[in-house]
């Protein structure tokens, strides 16, 4: 029952897909668009073939960048968010600045960040971390302050300290949180990662793309446009993943809900 | 009177300047269950905070056993009106919960939780989450999670009043039984008049605001209470005085 | 202003210029051409702009623009890609290579043998590398030993500072920049290394498809743009600050340095400005096929015309 | 009481800010950083004065864009949100593909739109439109789809139309999403009208970073940063504003919580 | 027996394959109030929403005044368990909104619900968000919503059983009053066995699953019935037979 519903729910997206692929496709072959405006989908497919590996391995130092900057952002993130919500100061006077750091245009900062920490991964890391340090950060301290009052007052009535009710109510509860902004954070940090390299390296999509589009390679620029599209996509399944692991009380709130 | 396990004496609080309860005294003899009955918002849950010592009095003291325990919380058990079982914990460690606060080892603490599953009608739960159980288990298992934490003295907060009629009915019986088997002093607050007449020793009527102790009637029908107590002359006979009361 | 004698009854054309950077004194010649009303005069209307990041070829061969600054080796790539574009030359703006390496006195780089073991800011082109290694070979050095870091060089003043060694520069902004400021620096140009580096580097480029059907308009533009340039040649310090006026974010004194140093390389020897001389178009493009940077052999004269040009 | 409370409020984050520009200011000062590499605060504010004029034209550009391109958004997402809602075959068909759409690096997509629609303002506003509609959709969407069933029963039962239901329930319903959507939309618009910018035209702060950035003009590039920033957080505010008259009801229900 | 305005015949309803309501069967006289008493999902509220056209049946009709309405919305008033006051209207656009959907003309719609406000004691509160008002206060607005969509015949889904008992007890009062006042037949659907003797004419018993009507107990002790009645014999007799019937 479960299998085929899912299979019916893939169904719509990926017709509606193909047809918006069939369009295109004949709207190139039609010569309606010059091929140099808008490459086919088949012109995309065939770059993407032949240049298969080095599209993997500008991946793979993206991707290097992506986690080293996510993985700092999480850590950050935890930080932050636990003495925010330890001390009311802190989140008083924080909060909003965090707010306002959302305001800036952070690839507006990447010249910079490129003349202060120099061309090697660093500055692409620091966009990543730029990028997603954000909503991580909310994600966790909402799920910390959203706690509920009552199940704290019952904490301390049971005479617990201060960690254990963070490790029993507060951690737990922000981990719904945690993990939808791990997942728009996944995505943000490969485009933060190909945003950063356009500004200059050696190596990464965002320096493939520049290059292909120095030489006019418009099926191998949107070539990478998929791949990047493709990668966020399995990121995000991968966390979703992860998700299911780390909560598995979840499988009987889900159950629960389909039997309704 | 029983020896005095619990005493309030003269509490009062205050929220944002305003008095919400004043000059409180109330007693809890040993095995004895006492309930405290009043409107919505007339300050109960507001006593109970200041007695399980996670509020701070703003006059008056609380006594456990003759010592002073005014302000300290972890002294006696406290369940409130939701269950408040988390979501991410199996049944089994939500009802070990307090013990692993104590600082008991975890395998220690769920095998002497464990042992108690028969006896609160909780078998064959202890690996689901929660949710997969029904409103009444919930409710068993916040009992026996406060019974855990302390076979002494229990502070409960609205316990049945988010069942339906029929599984209230039930927990009822179920708990009038426990009560047989097991010692336990406990506070209890609730809205329902038959609730509090079936089950308590004595109960305390709430009315104001500020919320004061307007009345103490003593029910003293002797247990077991049957079905039939229920429609007994003596039932009615309180439950007017109780209504009567509370109108005042 | 001149006196107009166009007939007013003439219907206005308008014209879309793409930049190929923001507004520097390579640029003086079109920018002066609108101020003083040559392109009015011309029945005319230009409006400057400031390009997309990686050029304005495609937009050019889209329509969506009818001139743009370019560069020799960039409508190589444009004419030898698998969807080739509608790209041709119509004219240089500079008429000799101006480009070169600079640094800083102390790092001893006089000639390109001197860049082994320095730290060289790369913008990674494969032109570029092949330049660089045909200079160094020739000069007796290791193209291998030079340490490349990714250029990001957005001021050659700082970057100089950093711990960049060595950058490719067009003298006529670069390298004057560091002299205004007071640097004391290096320089040697590619062309003097090698002849066949002296290639055409900027140039205005439009599509063969809109020359085809606005040849006389194409013709009234660049003869309004030469006519600039030739005031520019006349006039460096008015021109400067007919740029700085359009620019204001453009240093003065900079320009006018710069205006000052154009004035000789905008036609240097040539019988006019903007002549393509055929022969060194056609030995770069040679060269740049047997160094592998373009997949075919172009013919002989593709790519540019000068046909355009006032005669 | 309630404005002593506003005021202590923005106390803390007020000290803070100032006390992180000291910091720079000193840092700078210090000479510990080269002043190419990081102008001074002061450097910034006088940079800000001396180019006022410049920036406000520039911005109003800016402004031109990310509105026309905001206005766009809106309406489309109104439309997209309602039939998706209407029709469970396309909500089941586009959902997936909007949520996928979010992936794609609409940066990476501005040299296209430049190429496909030209110079003037349609390409910026595109960009604004591609970044903007997204959340947008969502919010409505998530609004319309969280109304409460017993209430729709309740208007069905009363014999209400299907227009009748969005008019009363569905819409004011999702009102709050919209709104905190439309706060994360009005910032993502100006920064989008910016990036879109930086691909060419005559005026715009974009445009105007991109030839201050290029002659070595820092300090006046922070100050760009600075005035999108403000930008930004006026947009917000204003976007606050008109929340709080569009839902008067939200009044009510905001005195009840201070008071419990 | 009175003339019969509403009858539901032979009602089943399957979700998902599963029988929930099974050969249903229940009348409503005129003026009369019926309740119907059944534990949480026995499938009482599934029958209100075939009922009120809201969920097509599977087998069965439902008649209004004789007329086959089937499926069809709009005809009787229907009143939820939650008051579904939206929050973004005031009270009385809340309240007005049946004749809203109507058609009615804004102002004159606003006029006729208005007029109601003293009798249904929500006088002041029309230009307040529904957040603003008591529990109480709210679910009497709802009622003068219902109320208003149609004098005729209406369906009440535990109507009451948000309120705490304090409350309750009120609003039983003052809808025993008002049921004195104006003419309305309704069905009731309730958990509480007192609260169906209060106020009742006839009181359905559902049992399950699937849910089926087991018994109908008549409550015959005439109107009015003061607080008196809830600690007379004959209500302790009628709660009694209920509580047996449920349980078997
Ligand atoms: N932390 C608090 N701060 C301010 N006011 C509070 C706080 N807690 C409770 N109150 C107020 O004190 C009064 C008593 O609340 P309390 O929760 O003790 O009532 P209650 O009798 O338990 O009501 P219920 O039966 O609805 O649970 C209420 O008016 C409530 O709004
Ligand atoms: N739309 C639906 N789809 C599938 N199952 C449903 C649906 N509505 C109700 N049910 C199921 O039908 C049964 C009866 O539900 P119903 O809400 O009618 O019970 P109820 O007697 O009103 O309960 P309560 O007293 O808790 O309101 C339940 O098992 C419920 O899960
Ligand atoms: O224009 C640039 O390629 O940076
Ligand atoms: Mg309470
Ligand atoms: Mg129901």
């Amino acid at each position: 029952m479960k299998k085929l519903q899912n299979i019916t729910n893939k169904l719509y997206p990926t017709a509606l897909l193909l047809f918006l692929l069939l369009i295109w496709q004949m709207v190139t072959e039609s010569g309606l668009v010059p091929k140099f405006m808008l490459p086919s989908p088949i012109d995309v497919i065939r770059a993407f073939i032949s240049s298969f590996s080095e599209l993997m391995q500008h991946a793979a130092v993206s991707l290097t960048e992506a986690f080293a900057g996510l993985g700092i952002s999480i850590i950050l993130a935890f930080c932050i968010a636990l003495l925010m919500d330890r001390f009311e100061v802190l989140y008083k006077a924080v909060h909003p600045l965090l707010v306002v750091t959302q305001t800036i245009p952070t690839v507006a900062l990447a010249p910079l960040l490129v003349l202060w920490l120099g061309y090697d991964m660093a500055p692409k890391i620091m966009l990543v971390v730029l990028t997603c340090f954000f909503p991580m950060t909310i994600a966790l301290l909402g799920g910390f302050k959203s706690s509920d009052d009552d199940a704290m007052n019952l904490m301390r009535a049971i005479g617990a300290r201060r960690w254990q009710i963070y490790r029993y109510i507060k951690l737990p509860n922000a981990l719904p949180g945690f993990f939808s902004g791990l997942k728009i954070s996944v995505s943000y940090a490969i485009v933060g990662a190909v945003i950063a390299e356009w500004l200059g390296g050696n190596s990464g999509l965002g320096v493939y793309m520049t290059r292909v589009r120095k030489s006019f390679a418009f099926d191998k620029m949107f070539a990478v446009i998929f791949l990047i599209i493709i990668l966020s996509l399995l990121l995000m399944k991968c966390v979703g993943v992860i998700e299911r692991r780390a909560m598995p009380w979840r499988h009987a709130e889900e159950e629960k809900e389909v039997k309704n | 009177m029983k020896l005095i396990k619990l005493e309030a004496q003269n509490i009062s609080k205050r929220f944002a300047g305003e008095l919400v309860i004043k000059d409180i005294n109330i007693r809890l003899g040993e095995n004895e269950l006492v309930s405290l009955l009043g409107v919505s918002g007339i300050g109960k849950s507001t006593l109970f905070n200041v007695i399980a010592g996670v509020l701070a009095p703003d006059t008056g003291q609380v006594f456990l056993n003759g010592e002073d325990i005014t302000g300290q919380a972890g002294k006696v058990s406290y369940m409130q009106q939701k269950d408040l079982m988390q979501p991410h914990m199996t049944v089994l460690d939500n009802i070990s919960l307090p013990l692993f606060i104590r600082g008991v080892n975890k395998r220690q603490a769920r095998a002497q939780a464990l042992s108690h599953f028969r006896e609160f009608g909780l078998e064959g739960t202890q690996k689901k989450y929660p949710i997969q159980l029904s409103g009444g288990m919930r409710q068993r298992a916040a009992l026996l999670r406060t019974y855990l934490f302390s076979q002494d003295v229990a502070l409960f907060d609205e316990p049945f009043s988010a069942l339906d009629a029929i599984t209230k009915t039930a927990m009822h019986r179920w708990y009038l039984a426990l009560m047989e088997r097991i010692n336990m002093s406990a506070l209890f607050i609730t809205h329902d008049i038959d609730e509090a007449i079936l089950l308590s020793d004595r109960v305390y009527v709430m009315t104001g605001p500020p919320g004061v102790i307007a009345h103490e009637i003593v029910i003293d029908t002797p247990r077991p209470r049957g079905d039939e107590f229920l429609v007994s002359d003596a039932f009615i006979g309180y439950k007017r005085e109780i209504i009567k009361r509370l109108s005042a | 202003q001149t006196g107009t004698d166009k007939p007013t009854d003439q219907a206005v054309e308008k014209i879309t210029f793409v930049l190929d950077w923001t507004p520097n004194t390579n640029h003086t010649g079109v920018y002066a051409a609108k101020e003083l009303g040559y392109f009015q005069d011309a029945g005319l209307e230009v409006d400057i702009i400031q390009p997309p990041e990686g050029g304005a070829l495609p937009l050019v061969a889209a329509g969506k623009a009818e001139f743009t600054v370019s560069f020799q080796e960039e409508i190589a790539a444009a004419i030898t890609s698998n969807n080739p574009l509608d790209v041709i030359a119509v004219g240089t703006i500079l008429q000799h290579n101006t480009s070169g390496i600079i640094s800083l006195k102390k790092d001893d780089i006089l000639s390109p043998k001197d860049m082994e073991n320095k730290v060289y800011a790369t913008w990674d082109t494969p032109v570029e590398k092949a330049i660089l290694k045909q200079v160094i070979t020739k000069d007796g050095g290791n193209y291998d030993n030079v340490k490349m870091i990714p250029n990001t060089v957005t001021d050659i003043i700082s970057a100089l500072q950093s711990n960049v060694d060595a950058v490719w520069i067009f003298y006529g902004w670069d390298g004057v920049a560091t002299k205004v400021k007071g640097l004391d620096t290096n320089f040697f140009a590619f062309k003097d290394i090698d002849p066949v580096l002296d290639f055409y580097t900027p140039v205005i480029a439009a599509s063969q498809t809109y020359l085809n059907q606005n040849g006389d308009t194409a013709k009234k533009f660049l003869a309004a743009v030469a006519k600039g340039y030739e005031y520019a040649i006349a006039n460096p310090e008015e021109a400067a600050k007919i740029l700085v006026k359009n620019a204001p974010e453009v240093d003065l004194d900079i320009a006018t340095a710069s205006q000052k140093y154009l004035a000789d390389q905008y036609k240097a020897e040539a019988k006019q400005w903007g002549y393509i001389d055929e022969k060194r178009w056609d030995n770069f493009y040679t060269w740049m096929y047997e160094n592998k940077l373009i997949s075919r052999k172009l013919d002989s004269q593709t790519g540019f015309t000068n046909v355009y040009l006032p005669k």
